[in-house]
Protein backbone atom coordinates (compact mmCIF):
# COMPACT_ATOMS: atom_id res chain seq x y z
CA UNK A 1 0.00 0.00 0.00
CA UNK A 2 1.08 3.23 -0.86
CA UNK A 3 0.98 5.99 1.87
CA UNK A 4 -0.53 9.19 1.15
CA UNK A 5 0.77 13.34 2.43
CA UNK A 6 -1.11 15.59 1.20
CA UNK A 7 0.14 19.30 1.35
CA UNK A 8 -1.99 22.63 -0.17
CA UNK A 9 0.71 26.33 0.47
CA UNK A 10 -0.40 29.28 -0.75
CA UNK A 11 1.72 30.47 -3.80
CA UNK A 12 4.30 32.20 -2.19
CA UNK A 13 7.74 31.56 -2.16
CA UNK A 14 8.23 31.74 1.68
CA UNK A 15 6.56 28.93 1.96
CA UNK A 16 8.57 26.75 0.27
CA UNK A 17 10.58 25.83 3.45
CA UNK A 18 7.63 24.22 4.50
CA UNK A 19 7.52 22.01 1.93
CA UNK A 20 11.12 21.01 2.19
CA UNK A 21 10.41 20.19 5.69
CA UNK A 22 7.18 18.16 4.70
CA UNK A 23 9.25 16.46 2.40
CA UNK A 24 12.24 15.85 4.58
CA UNK A 25 9.72 14.50 7.33
CA UNK A 26 7.76 12.07 5.34
CA UNK A 27 11.24 10.78 3.69
CA UNK A 28 11.96 9.91 7.64
CA UNK A 29 8.81 7.98 8.13
CA UNK A 30 9.13 6.20 5.00
CA UNK A 31 12.02 5.52 5.67
CA UNK A 32 14.19 3.98 3.14
CA UNK A 33 16.18 6.47 1.18
CA UNK A 34 19.60 7.70 2.48
CA UNK A 35 19.85 11.06 4.02
CA UNK A 36 21.38 12.40 0.46
CA UNK A 37 19.41 10.98 -1.54
CA UNK A 38 16.63 12.54 0.74
CA UNK A 39 18.68 15.72 0.11
CA UNK A 40 17.99 16.06 -3.88
CA UNK A 41 14.80 15.27 -3.65
CA UNK A 42 14.28 18.23 -1.41
CA UNK A 43 16.22 19.96 -3.76
CA UNK A 44 14.10 19.20 -6.53
CA UNK A 45 10.76 19.44 -5.11
CA UNK A 46 11.75 23.16 -4.27
CA UNK A 47 12.90 23.65 -7.70
CA UNK A 48 9.10 22.38 -9.26
CA UNK A 49 7.65 24.41 -6.52
CA UNK A 50 9.74 28.04 -7.06
CA UNK A 51 8.01 27.13 -10.75
CA UNK A 52 4.53 27.15 -9.61
CA UNK A 53 4.78 29.69 -7.56
CA UNK A 54 6.45 31.69 -10.65
CA UNK A 55 3.57 30.64 -12.70
CA UNK A 56 0.59 31.26 -10.67
CA UNK A 57 1.85 34.96 -9.71
CA UNK A 58 2.39 35.40 -13.29
CA UNK A 59 -1.06 34.08 -14.28
CA UNK A 60 -2.31 36.41 -11.86
CA UNK A 61 -3.85 33.56 -9.99
CA UNK A 62 -4.05 32.46 -6.37
CA UNK A 63 -4.55 28.89 -6.85
CA UNK A 64 -3.35 26.84 -4.31
CA UNK A 65 -0.38 24.62 -5.28
CA UNK A 66 -0.49 21.29 -4.10
CA UNK A 67 2.54 18.88 -3.18
CA UNK A 68 1.74 15.06 -3.10
CA UNK A 69 3.64 12.60 -1.28
CA UNK A 70 3.63 8.83 -2.76
CA UNK A 71 5.27 7.05 0.31
CA UNK A 72 5.45 3.71 -1.93
CA UNK A 73 7.11 0.32 -1.30
CA UNK A 74 9.65 0.85 -4.36
CA UNK A 75 9.86 5.02 -4.66
CA UNK A 76 9.19 7.70 -2.93
CA UNK A 77 7.20 10.33 -5.31
CA UNK A 78 6.34 13.92 -5.31
CA UNK A 79 3.87 15.84 -7.58
CA UNK A 80 3.99 19.85 -7.53
CA UNK A 81 0.59 20.48 -9.34
CA UNK A 82 -0.12 24.35 -10.02
CA UNK A 83 -3.31 25.98 -11.94
CA UNK A 84 -1.38 28.23 -13.82
CA UNK A 85 -2.02 27.50 -17.16
CA UNK A 86 0.73 25.24 -18.70
CA UNK A 87 3.59 25.45 -20.59
CA UNK A 88 5.28 24.33 -23.37
CA UNK A 89 8.11 22.14 -22.10
CA UNK A 90 9.64 21.55 -25.35
CA UNK A 91 10.33 25.18 -25.86
CA UNK A 92 12.15 26.12 -23.00
CA UNK A 93 15.68 26.63 -23.93
CA UNK A 94 18.04 23.82 -22.15
CA UNK A 95 20.81 25.65 -20.66
CA UNK A 96 24.63 25.04 -22.22
CA UNK A 97 25.97 22.33 -20.20
CA UNK A 98 28.36 22.00 -17.13
CA UNK A 99 31.67 22.16 -19.12
CA UNK A 100 29.99 24.81 -21.90
CA UNK A 101 31.83 28.46 -21.11
CA UNK A 102 28.13 29.91 -21.98
CA UNK A 103 26.95 28.60 -18.80
CA UNK A 104 28.46 31.77 -16.67
CA UNK A 105 25.83 33.68 -18.50
CA UNK A 106 23.13 31.80 -17.26
CA UNK A 107 21.48 32.92 -13.88
CA UNK A 108 18.24 31.36 -14.54
CA UNK A 109 16.92 28.54 -16.13
CA UNK A 110 19.07 25.79 -13.86
CA UNK A 111 15.86 24.51 -12.07
CA UNK A 112 14.35 21.60 -14.65
CA UNK A 113 17.90 20.56 -15.70
CA UNK A 114 18.52 20.17 -12.08
CA UNK A 115 15.70 18.46 -11.08
CA UNK A 116 16.51 15.82 -14.03
CA UNK A 117 19.81 14.95 -13.06
CA UNK A 118 18.99 15.16 -8.74
CA UNK A 119 15.81 12.02 -8.86
CA UNK A 120 15.41 9.09 -10.79
CA UNK A 121 12.30 9.99 -12.96
CA UNK A 122 10.65 13.31 -13.66
CA UNK A 123 7.37 13.70 -15.75
CA UNK A 124 5.96 16.85 -16.79
CA UNK A 125 2.29 16.80 -17.47
CA UNK A 126 1.08 20.31 -18.47
CA UNK A 127 -2.20 21.00 -20.39
CA UNK A 128 -4.24 24.58 -20.20
CA UNK A 129 -5.09 24.11 -17.11
CA UNK A 130 -1.68 23.86 -15.40
CA UNK A 131 1.05 21.73 -14.95
CA UNK A 132 1.89 18.34 -12.50
CA UNK A 133 5.72 17.48 -12.23
CA UNK A 134 5.92 14.40 -10.91
CA UNK A 135 9.73 13.59 -9.03
CA UNK A 136 10.14 9.97 -7.95
CA UNK A 137 13.04 8.42 -6.07
CA UNK A 138 13.82 4.71 -6.57
CA UNK A 139 14.20 2.77 -3.06
CA UNK B 1 14.89 29.72 8.93
CA UNK B 2 15.31 33.70 8.16
CA UNK B 3 18.49 34.20 6.44
CA UNK B 4 20.96 36.04 8.75
CA UNK B 5 24.33 37.91 6.32
CA UNK B 6 27.16 39.08 8.55
CA UNK B 7 30.16 40.81 6.81
CA UNK B 8 33.68 40.89 8.22
CA UNK B 9 36.91 42.36 6.67
CA UNK B 10 39.33 39.47 6.30
CA UNK B 11 43.13 40.52 5.02
CA UNK B 12 41.27 42.68 2.67
CA UNK B 13 38.50 40.56 1.70
CA UNK B 14 34.87 40.95 2.41
CA UNK B 15 33.72 37.87 3.89
CA UNK B 16 29.62 37.11 3.83
CA UNK B 17 28.84 34.76 6.17
CA UNK B 18 25.68 33.12 5.30
CA UNK B 19 23.36 31.28 7.35
CA UNK B 20 19.79 30.03 7.01
CA UNK B 21 18.19 28.80 3.45
CA UNK B 22 19.14 30.13 0.60
CA UNK B 23 16.32 29.81 -2.08
CA UNK B 24 13.95 31.90 -3.58
CA UNK B 25 12.29 33.86 -1.35
CA UNK B 26 15.90 34.63 0.05
CA UNK B 27 18.39 34.74 -2.33
CA UNK B 28 17.29 38.14 -3.54
CA UNK B 29 18.49 39.63 -0.31
CA UNK B 30 21.51 37.66 -0.47
CA UNK B 31 22.09 39.54 -4.11
CA UNK B 32 21.14 42.70 -2.87
CA UNK B 33 24.15 42.46 -0.17
CA UNK B 34 26.91 41.43 -2.49
CA UNK B 35 26.15 44.07 -4.63
CA UNK B 36 26.36 46.42 -2.56
CA UNK B 37 29.88 44.77 -0.97
CA UNK B 38 31.29 45.65 -4.41
CA UNK B 39 29.72 48.55 -4.61
CA UNK B 40 30.94 49.54 -1.59
CA UNK B 41 34.49 49.35 -3.37
CA UNK B 42 35.50 46.00 -2.00
CA UNK B 43 35.69 43.90 -5.16
CA UNK B 44 37.42 40.56 -3.33
CA UNK B 45 34.47 38.65 -1.86
CA UNK B 46 34.29 35.58 -0.04
CA UNK B 47 30.68 33.72 0.55
CA UNK B 48 30.92 31.62 3.34
CA UNK B 49 28.49 28.89 2.69
CA UNK B 50 29.19 26.88 6.20
CA UNK B 51 25.84 27.52 7.87
CA UNK B 52 23.70 27.50 4.65
CA UNK B 53 21.78 23.80 4.68
CA UNK B 54 20.04 24.18 1.58
CA UNK B 55 20.53 25.87 -1.34
CA UNK B 56 18.27 26.09 -4.35
CA UNK B 57 19.32 26.90 -8.20
CA UNK B 58 17.97 31.11 -7.67
CA UNK B 59 21.31 30.58 -4.44
CA UNK B 60 23.29 29.57 -7.45
CA UNK B 61 22.58 32.18 -9.71
CA UNK B 62 23.08 34.98 -7.51
CA UNK B 63 26.32 32.95 -6.73
CA UNK B 64 27.14 33.20 -10.16
CA UNK B 65 26.14 36.73 -10.72
CA UNK B 66 28.36 37.95 -8.14
CA UNK B 67 31.24 36.06 -9.67
CA UNK B 68 30.81 38.28 -12.91
CA UNK B 69 30.43 41.58 -10.74
CA UNK B 70 33.48 40.76 -8.33
CA UNK B 71 35.18 40.03 -11.37
CA UNK B 72 34.10 42.76 -13.67
CA UNK B 73 35.58 44.70 -10.89
CA UNK B 74 38.68 43.44 -10.97
CA UNK B 75 38.35 41.02 -7.99
CA UNK B 76 37.37 37.86 -7.60
CA UNK B 77 34.78 35.26 -5.56
CA UNK B 78 35.90 32.47 -3.74
CA UNK B 79 33.25 30.47 -1.57
CA UNK B 80 33.59 28.49 1.84
CA UNK B 81 31.67 25.20 1.75
CA UNK B 82 32.13 22.00 3.23
CA UNK B 83 28.38 20.63 3.72
CA UNK B 84 27.74 17.79 1.84
CA UNK B 85 23.94 18.84 0.38
CA UNK B 86 25.04 22.27 -0.58
CA UNK B 87 28.63 20.65 -2.44
CA UNK B 88 26.42 18.42 -3.93
CA UNK B 89 24.60 21.49 -5.73
CA UNK B 90 27.71 22.80 -7.19
CA UNK B 91 28.64 18.94 -8.33
CA UNK B 92 26.32 18.54 -10.15
CA UNK B 93 26.18 21.93 -12.10
CA UNK B 94 29.93 21.63 -12.55
CA UNK B 95 30.22 25.11 -11.07
CA UNK B 96 32.52 23.64 -8.74
CA UNK B 97 35.09 23.54 -11.44
CA UNK B 98 34.39 27.34 -11.86
CA UNK B 99 34.18 28.61 -8.57
CA UNK B 100 36.22 26.12 -6.25
CA UNK B 101 34.80 25.18 -3.22
CA UNK B 102 37.09 26.19 0.18
CA UNK B 103 36.69 24.66 3.74
CA UNK B 104 37.69 28.25 5.10
CA UNK B 105 37.36 31.80 4.61
CA UNK B 106 41.52 31.73 5.19
CA UNK B 107 41.96 29.04 2.68
CA UNK B 108 40.32 30.47 0.59
CA UNK B 109 41.74 33.94 0.51
CA UNK B 110 45.00 32.44 0.45
CA UNK B 111 44.28 30.16 -3.19
CA UNK B 112 46.08 30.93 -6.90
CA UNK B 113 44.19 33.58 -8.50
CA UNK B 114 42.34 31.20 -11.35
CA UNK B 115 43.67 31.51 -14.57
CA UNK C 1 -6.40 37.52 3.07
CA UNK C 2 -6.27 34.63 5.28
CA UNK C 3 -3.58 32.14 3.83
CA UNK C 4 -4.24 28.33 3.83
CA UNK C 5 -2.09 25.47 4.79
CA UNK C 6 -4.06 22.30 4.37
CA UNK C 7 -2.00 18.80 5.13
CA UNK C 8 -3.53 15.43 4.38
CA UNK C 9 -2.23 12.50 5.94
CA UNK C 10 -3.00 8.82 6.55
CA UNK C 11 -4.38 8.06 10.03
CA UNK C 12 -0.71 6.60 11.44
CA UNK C 13 0.13 7.75 14.57
CA UNK C 14 3.88 7.76 12.84
CA UNK C 15 2.63 10.97 10.45
CA UNK C 16 2.17 12.91 13.64
CA UNK C 17 5.50 14.50 14.18
CA UNK C 18 5.30 15.80 10.63
CA UNK C 19 1.96 17.05 11.54
CA UNK C 20 3.62 18.74 14.32
CA UNK C 21 6.68 20.06 11.90
CA UNK C 22 4.36 21.92 9.35
CA UNK C 23 2.54 24.21 12.89
CA UNK C 24 5.66 25.18 13.42
CA UNK C 25 6.78 26.11 10.27
CA UNK C 26 4.13 27.41 9.11
CA UNK C 27 3.66 29.38 12.50
CA UNK C 28 7.30 30.67 11.66
CA UNK C 29 5.88 32.15 8.22
CA UNK C 30 2.84 33.54 9.59
CA UNK C 31 5.62 35.04 12.42
CA UNK C 32 2.77 36.78 15.22
CA UNK C 33 3.24 34.52 17.63
CA UNK C 34 5.83 33.63 20.41
CA UNK C 35 7.69 30.27 20.27
CA UNK C 36 5.78 29.48 23.52
CA UNK C 37 1.95 30.09 21.70
CA UNK C 38 3.37 27.88 19.08
CA UNK C 39 4.73 25.18 21.01
CA UNK C 40 1.07 25.34 22.78
CA UNK C 41 -0.79 25.11 19.53
CA UNK C 42 1.64 22.13 18.55
CA UNK C 43 0.58 19.95 21.33
CA UNK C 44 -3.10 20.73 21.15
CA UNK C 45 -2.68 19.93 16.82
CA UNK C 46 -0.85 17.00 17.93
CA UNK C 47 -3.62 15.79 20.78
CA UNK C 48 -6.35 16.28 18.28
CA UNK C 49 -4.60 14.64 15.87
CA UNK C 50 -3.80 11.79 17.83
CA UNK C 51 -8.02 11.38 18.52
CA UNK C 52 -8.42 11.48 14.93
CA UNK C 53 -5.92 8.37 14.11
CA UNK C 54 -7.70 6.63 17.21
CA UNK C 55 -11.08 7.24 15.97
CA UNK C 56 -10.69 6.33 12.16
CA UNK C 57 -8.83 3.05 13.28
CA UNK C 58 -11.62 2.21 15.80
CA UNK C 59 -13.88 2.81 13.31
CA UNK C 60 -12.03 0.42 11.07
CA UNK C 61 -11.62 3.34 7.99
CA UNK C 62 -8.67 4.38 6.17
CA UNK C 63 -9.48 7.64 5.00
CA UNK C 64 -6.96 10.23 5.15
CA UNK C 65 -7.05 13.27 8.10
CA UNK C 66 -6.98 16.83 7.08
CA UNK C 67 -5.02 19.32 8.62
CA UNK C 68 -6.43 23.11 7.66
CA UNK C 69 -4.08 25.75 8.83
CA UNK C 70 -5.43 29.40 8.71
CA UNK C 71 -2.88 32.03 8.92
CA UNK C 72 -4.71 35.41 9.71
CA UNK C 73 -4.15 38.52 10.78
CA UNK C 74 -5.86 38.52 14.13
CA UNK C 75 -5.31 34.34 14.60
CA UNK C 76 -3.88 31.40 13.62
CA UNK C 77 -6.32 28.25 13.54
CA UNK C 78 -5.48 24.85 12.84
CA UNK C 79 -8.34 22.56 12.03
CA UNK C 80 -8.12 18.31 12.21
CA UNK C 81 -10.86 16.65 10.28
CA UNK C 82 -11.54 13.25 10.28
CA UNK C 83 -14.34 10.95 9.19
CA UNK C 84 -14.65 8.78 11.79
CA UNK C 85 -18.33 8.88 12.14
CA UNK C 86 -17.87 11.42 15.13
CA UNK C 87 -18.59 11.22 18.34
CA UNK C 88 -20.70 12.85 21.53
CA UNK C 89 -18.12 15.38 23.18
CA UNK C 90 -20.96 15.78 26.20
CA UNK C 91 -20.88 11.58 27.00
CA UNK C 92 -17.03 12.41 27.55
CA UNK C 93 -15.87 12.01 31.07
CA UNK C 94 -13.94 14.83 32.20
CA UNK C 95 -10.94 13.52 34.76
CA UNK C 96 -10.47 15.34 37.80
CA UNK C 97 -8.58 18.75 37.66
CA UNK C 98 -5.31 19.04 38.62
CA UNK C 99 -5.22 19.09 42.36
CA UNK C 100 -8.21 16.53 42.86
CA UNK C 101 -6.28 13.23 44.04
CA UNK C 102 -8.21 11.15 41.82
CA UNK C 103 -6.24 12.75 39.03
CA UNK C 104 -3.36 9.73 39.47
CA UNK C 105 -5.76 7.62 38.22
CA UNK C 106 -6.04 8.66 35.01
CA UNK C 107 -3.87 7.89 32.46
CA UNK C 108 -5.80 8.38 29.42
CA UNK C 109 -8.56 11.45 28.83
CA UNK C 110 -5.97 13.94 29.25
CA UNK C 111 -6.64 15.32 25.51
CA UNK C 112 -9.41 17.14 25.41
CA UNK C 113 -9.00 18.87 28.47
CA UNK C 114 -5.39 19.94 27.54
CA UNK C 115 -6.30 21.60 24.04
CA UNK C 116 -8.76 23.83 26.27
CA UNK C 117 -5.88 24.85 28.11
CA UNK C 118 -3.19 25.28 25.36
CA UNK C 119 -4.95 27.55 23.00
CA UNK C 120 -7.78 30.09 22.96
CA UNK C 121 -10.41 28.55 21.28
CA UNK C 122 -11.43 25.28 20.78
CA UNK C 123 -14.56 24.20 18.81
CA UNK C 124 -15.94 20.82 17.87
CA UNK C 125 -17.72 20.24 15.13
CA UNK C 126 -18.80 16.40 15.28
CA UNK C 127 -21.54 14.80 13.05
CA UNK C 128 -22.47 11.19 11.96
CA UNK C 129 -19.36 11.55 9.27
CA UNK C 130 -16.98 12.70 11.46
CA UNK C 131 -15.08 15.21 13.33
CA UNK C 132 -13.12 18.71 13.34
CA UNK C 133 -12.14 19.99 15.35
CA UNK C 134 -10.89 24.09 15.15
CA UNK C 135 -7.96 24.81 17.30
CA UNK C 136 -7.11 29.02 17.45
CA UNK C 137 -4.53 31.07 19.46
CA UNK C 138 -5.13 34.83 18.91
CA UNK C 139 -2.56 37.16 17.87
CA UNK D 1 12.76 11.93 15.46
CA UNK D 2 12.95 8.28 16.53
CA UNK D 3 12.62 7.90 20.59
CA UNK D 4 16.24 6.60 22.09
CA UNK D 5 16.18 5.33 25.27
CA UNK D 6 19.50 4.77 27.13
CA UNK D 7 19.82 3.21 31.11
CA UNK D 8 22.42 4.18 33.75
CA UNK D 9 22.79 3.43 37.19
CA UNK D 10 23.28 6.18 39.63
CA UNK D 11 24.04 5.78 43.46
CA UNK D 12 21.24 2.65 43.35
CA UNK D 13 18.49 4.39 40.71
CA UNK D 14 18.27 3.73 37.03
CA UNK D 15 18.52 7.23 35.32
CA UNK D 16 16.59 6.76 31.86
CA UNK D 17 17.83 9.44 29.51
CA UNK D 18 15.24 9.96 26.78
CA UNK D 19 15.87 11.78 23.76
CA UNK D 20 13.26 12.85 20.99
CA UNK D 21 9.50 12.73 20.97
CA UNK D 22 7.31 11.27 23.22
CA UNK D 23 4.63 11.13 21.63
CA UNK D 24 1.28 8.32 21.05
CA UNK D 25 4.14 7.02 18.84
CA UNK D 26 6.84 6.40 20.14
CA UNK D 27 5.54 6.53 24.08
CA UNK D 28 4.58 2.97 23.97
CA UNK D 29 8.42 1.99 24.06
CA UNK D 30 9.06 4.20 27.01
CA UNK D 31 6.44 2.55 28.93
CA UNK D 32 7.77 -0.69 28.20
CA UNK D 33 11.34 0.33 28.86
CA UNK D 34 10.59 1.26 32.22
CA UNK D 35 8.02 -1.71 32.83
CA UNK D 36 11.33 -3.60 32.32
CA UNK D 37 13.78 -2.03 34.42
CA UNK D 38 11.28 -2.07 37.80
CA UNK D 39 10.44 -6.01 36.59
CA UNK D 40 14.21 -6.55 36.67
CA UNK D 41 14.12 -5.41 39.98
CA UNK D 42 14.86 -2.04 40.51
CA UNK D 43 11.76 -0.04 41.69
CA UNK D 44 14.13 3.31 41.93
CA UNK D 45 14.09 5.17 38.26
CA UNK D 46 14.47 8.64 37.33
CA UNK D 47 13.41 9.58 33.98
CA UNK D 48 15.85 11.79 32.26
CA UNK D 49 13.58 14.56 29.62
CA UNK D 50 15.76 16.75 28.41
CA UNK D 51 16.73 15.15 25.61
CA UNK D 52 12.83 15.59 24.60
CA UNK D 53 11.54 18.47 22.69
CA UNK D 54 7.92 17.47 22.65
CA UNK D 55 5.87 15.21 24.92
CA UNK D 56 2.39 14.43 24.53
CA UNK D 57 -0.50 13.65 26.75
CA UNK D 58 0.27 9.59 26.23
CA UNK D 59 3.46 10.82 27.51
CA UNK D 60 2.31 11.83 30.12
CA UNK D 61 0.50 9.17 30.77
CA UNK D 62 3.27 7.02 30.65
CA UNK D 63 4.89 8.79 32.85
CA UNK D 64 2.40 8.91 35.87
CA UNK D 65 1.85 4.81 34.85
CA UNK D 66 5.88 4.71 35.91
CA UNK D 67 4.94 6.61 39.14
CA UNK D 68 2.51 3.82 39.90
CA UNK D 69 4.62 1.08 39.07
CA UNK D 70 7.49 2.10 41.31
CA UNK D 71 6.21 3.11 44.08
CA UNK D 72 4.02 -0.22 44.28
CA UNK D 73 7.26 -2.03 44.28
CA UNK D 74 8.49 0.26 47.51
CA UNK D 75 10.35 2.86 45.31
CA UNK D 76 10.06 5.90 43.75
CA UNK D 77 9.89 7.99 40.21
CA UNK D 78 11.98 11.11 39.44
CA UNK D 79 12.03 13.54 36.72
CA UNK D 80 14.72 15.69 35.00
CA UNK D 81 13.16 18.33 33.07
CA UNK D 82 14.51 21.98 31.88
CA UNK D 83 13.07 22.34 28.63
CA UNK D 84 9.84 24.70 28.66
CA UNK D 85 7.91 23.29 26.22
CA UNK D 86 7.78 19.80 28.34
CA UNK D 87 7.80 21.99 31.54
CA UNK D 88 4.43 23.43 30.67
CA UNK D 89 2.87 20.75 30.25
CA UNK D 90 3.58 19.32 33.74
CA UNK D 91 2.56 22.35 34.94
CA UNK D 92 -1.01 23.06 32.81
CA UNK D 93 -2.04 19.35 34.34
CA UNK D 94 -0.20 20.43 37.37
CA UNK D 95 1.12 17.23 38.09
CA UNK D 96 4.77 18.91 38.84
CA UNK D 97 2.86 19.38 42.37
CA UNK D 98 2.83 15.42 42.30
CA UNK D 99 5.80 14.72 40.73
CA UNK D 100 8.32 17.44 41.09
CA UNK D 101 10.76 18.24 37.70
CA UNK D 102 14.74 18.31 38.89
CA UNK D 103 17.26 19.86 36.81
CA UNK D 104 19.69 16.95 36.98
CA UNK D 105 19.30 13.26 37.79
CA UNK D 106 22.14 14.06 40.83
CA UNK D 107 19.53 16.37 42.42
CA UNK D 108 16.55 14.27 41.64
CA UNK D 109 18.16 11.10 43.33
CA UNK D 110 19.17 13.59 46.35
CA UNK D 111 15.96 15.42 46.80
CA UNK D 112 13.45 14.28 49.96
CA UNK D 113 10.90 11.40 48.92
CA UNK D 114 7.63 13.07 48.80
CA UNK D 115 5.23 12.27 52.40
N1 LIG E 1 4.86 24.95 -13.48
C1 LIG E 1 5.18 25.75 -14.53
N2 LIG E 1 4.22 26.51 -15.13
C2 LIG E 1 4.54 27.31 -16.17
N3 LIG E 1 5.78 27.44 -16.68
C3 LIG E 1 6.79 26.73 -16.11
C4 LIG E 1 6.54 25.84 -15.03
N4 LIG E 1 7.71 25.25 -14.70
C5 LIG E 1 8.65 25.74 -15.52
N5 LIG E 1 8.10 26.62 -16.41
C6 LIG E 1 8.80 27.34 -17.47
O1 LIG E 1 10.04 26.72 -17.71
C7 LIG E 1 11.10 27.67 -17.61
C8 LIG E 1 12.39 27.03 -17.13
O2 LIG E 1 12.26 26.62 -15.78
P1 LIG E 1 13.56 26.32 -14.92
O3 LIG E 1 14.45 25.39 -15.68
O4 LIG E 1 13.12 25.84 -13.59
O5 LIG E 1 14.31 27.71 -14.78
P2 LIG E 1 13.83 29.10 -14.17
O6 LIG E 1 12.67 28.82 -13.28
O7 LIG E 1 15.03 29.59 -13.45
O8 LIG E 1 13.48 29.95 -15.39
C9 LIG E 1 10.55 28.75 -16.67
O9 LIG E 1 11.19 29.98 -16.86
C10 LIG E 1 9.08 28.78 -17.08
O10 LIG E 1 8.91 29.57 -18.23
N1 LIG F 1 -12.02 12.81 16.57
C1 LIG F 1 -12.67 11.99 17.42
N2 LIG F 1 -13.51 11.03 16.94
C2 LIG F 1 -14.15 10.19 17.78
N3 LIG F 1 -14.02 10.22 19.13
C3 LIG F 1 -13.19 11.14 19.68
C4 LIG F 1 -12.49 12.07 18.87
N4 LIG F 1 -11.76 12.88 19.69
C5 LIG F 1 -12.01 12.47 20.95
N5 LIG F 1 -12.87 11.43 20.96
C6 LIG F 1 -13.40 10.71 22.16
O1 LIG F 1 -13.16 11.49 23.29
C7 LIG F 1 -12.43 10.74 24.27
C8 LIG F 1 -11.53 11.64 25.10
O2 LIG F 1 -10.46 12.15 24.33
P1 LIG F 1 -9.18 12.73 25.04
O3 LIG F 1 -9.60 13.70 26.07
O4 LIG F 1 -8.27 13.26 23.98
O5 LIG F 1 -8.48 11.52 25.77
P2 LIG F 1 -7.94 10.13 25.21
O6 LIG F 1 -7.74 10.29 23.75
O7 LIG F 1 -6.70 9.90 26.00
O8 LIG F 1 -9.03 9.12 25.53
C9 LIG F 1 -11.67 9.71 23.45
O9 LIG F 1 -11.35 8.58 24.20
C10 LIG F 1 -12.69 9.38 22.35
O10 LIG F 1 -13.65 8.46 22.82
Amino acid sequence: MTDLVDLEIPPRSDHLALVRLVVTAAAAVHGRLTDRRIDDLRLAVSEACANAVDAVRAADGDGQILVRIELGDSELAVTVTDRAGGFDLAAVTEIPGATEPGRLHHERGLGIPLMRSLVDDVVFNSTGDGTAVRLAVRT
Amino acid sequence: MDLILRTEELDGWAVVKVTGDVDVASAPRLRTHVVSVVAGGQPNVVIDLEGVDFLDSTGLGVVIGALKRTRSQGGDLRLVCTRSAVQRLFELTGLDRTIPLHASAGEAIAADAPS
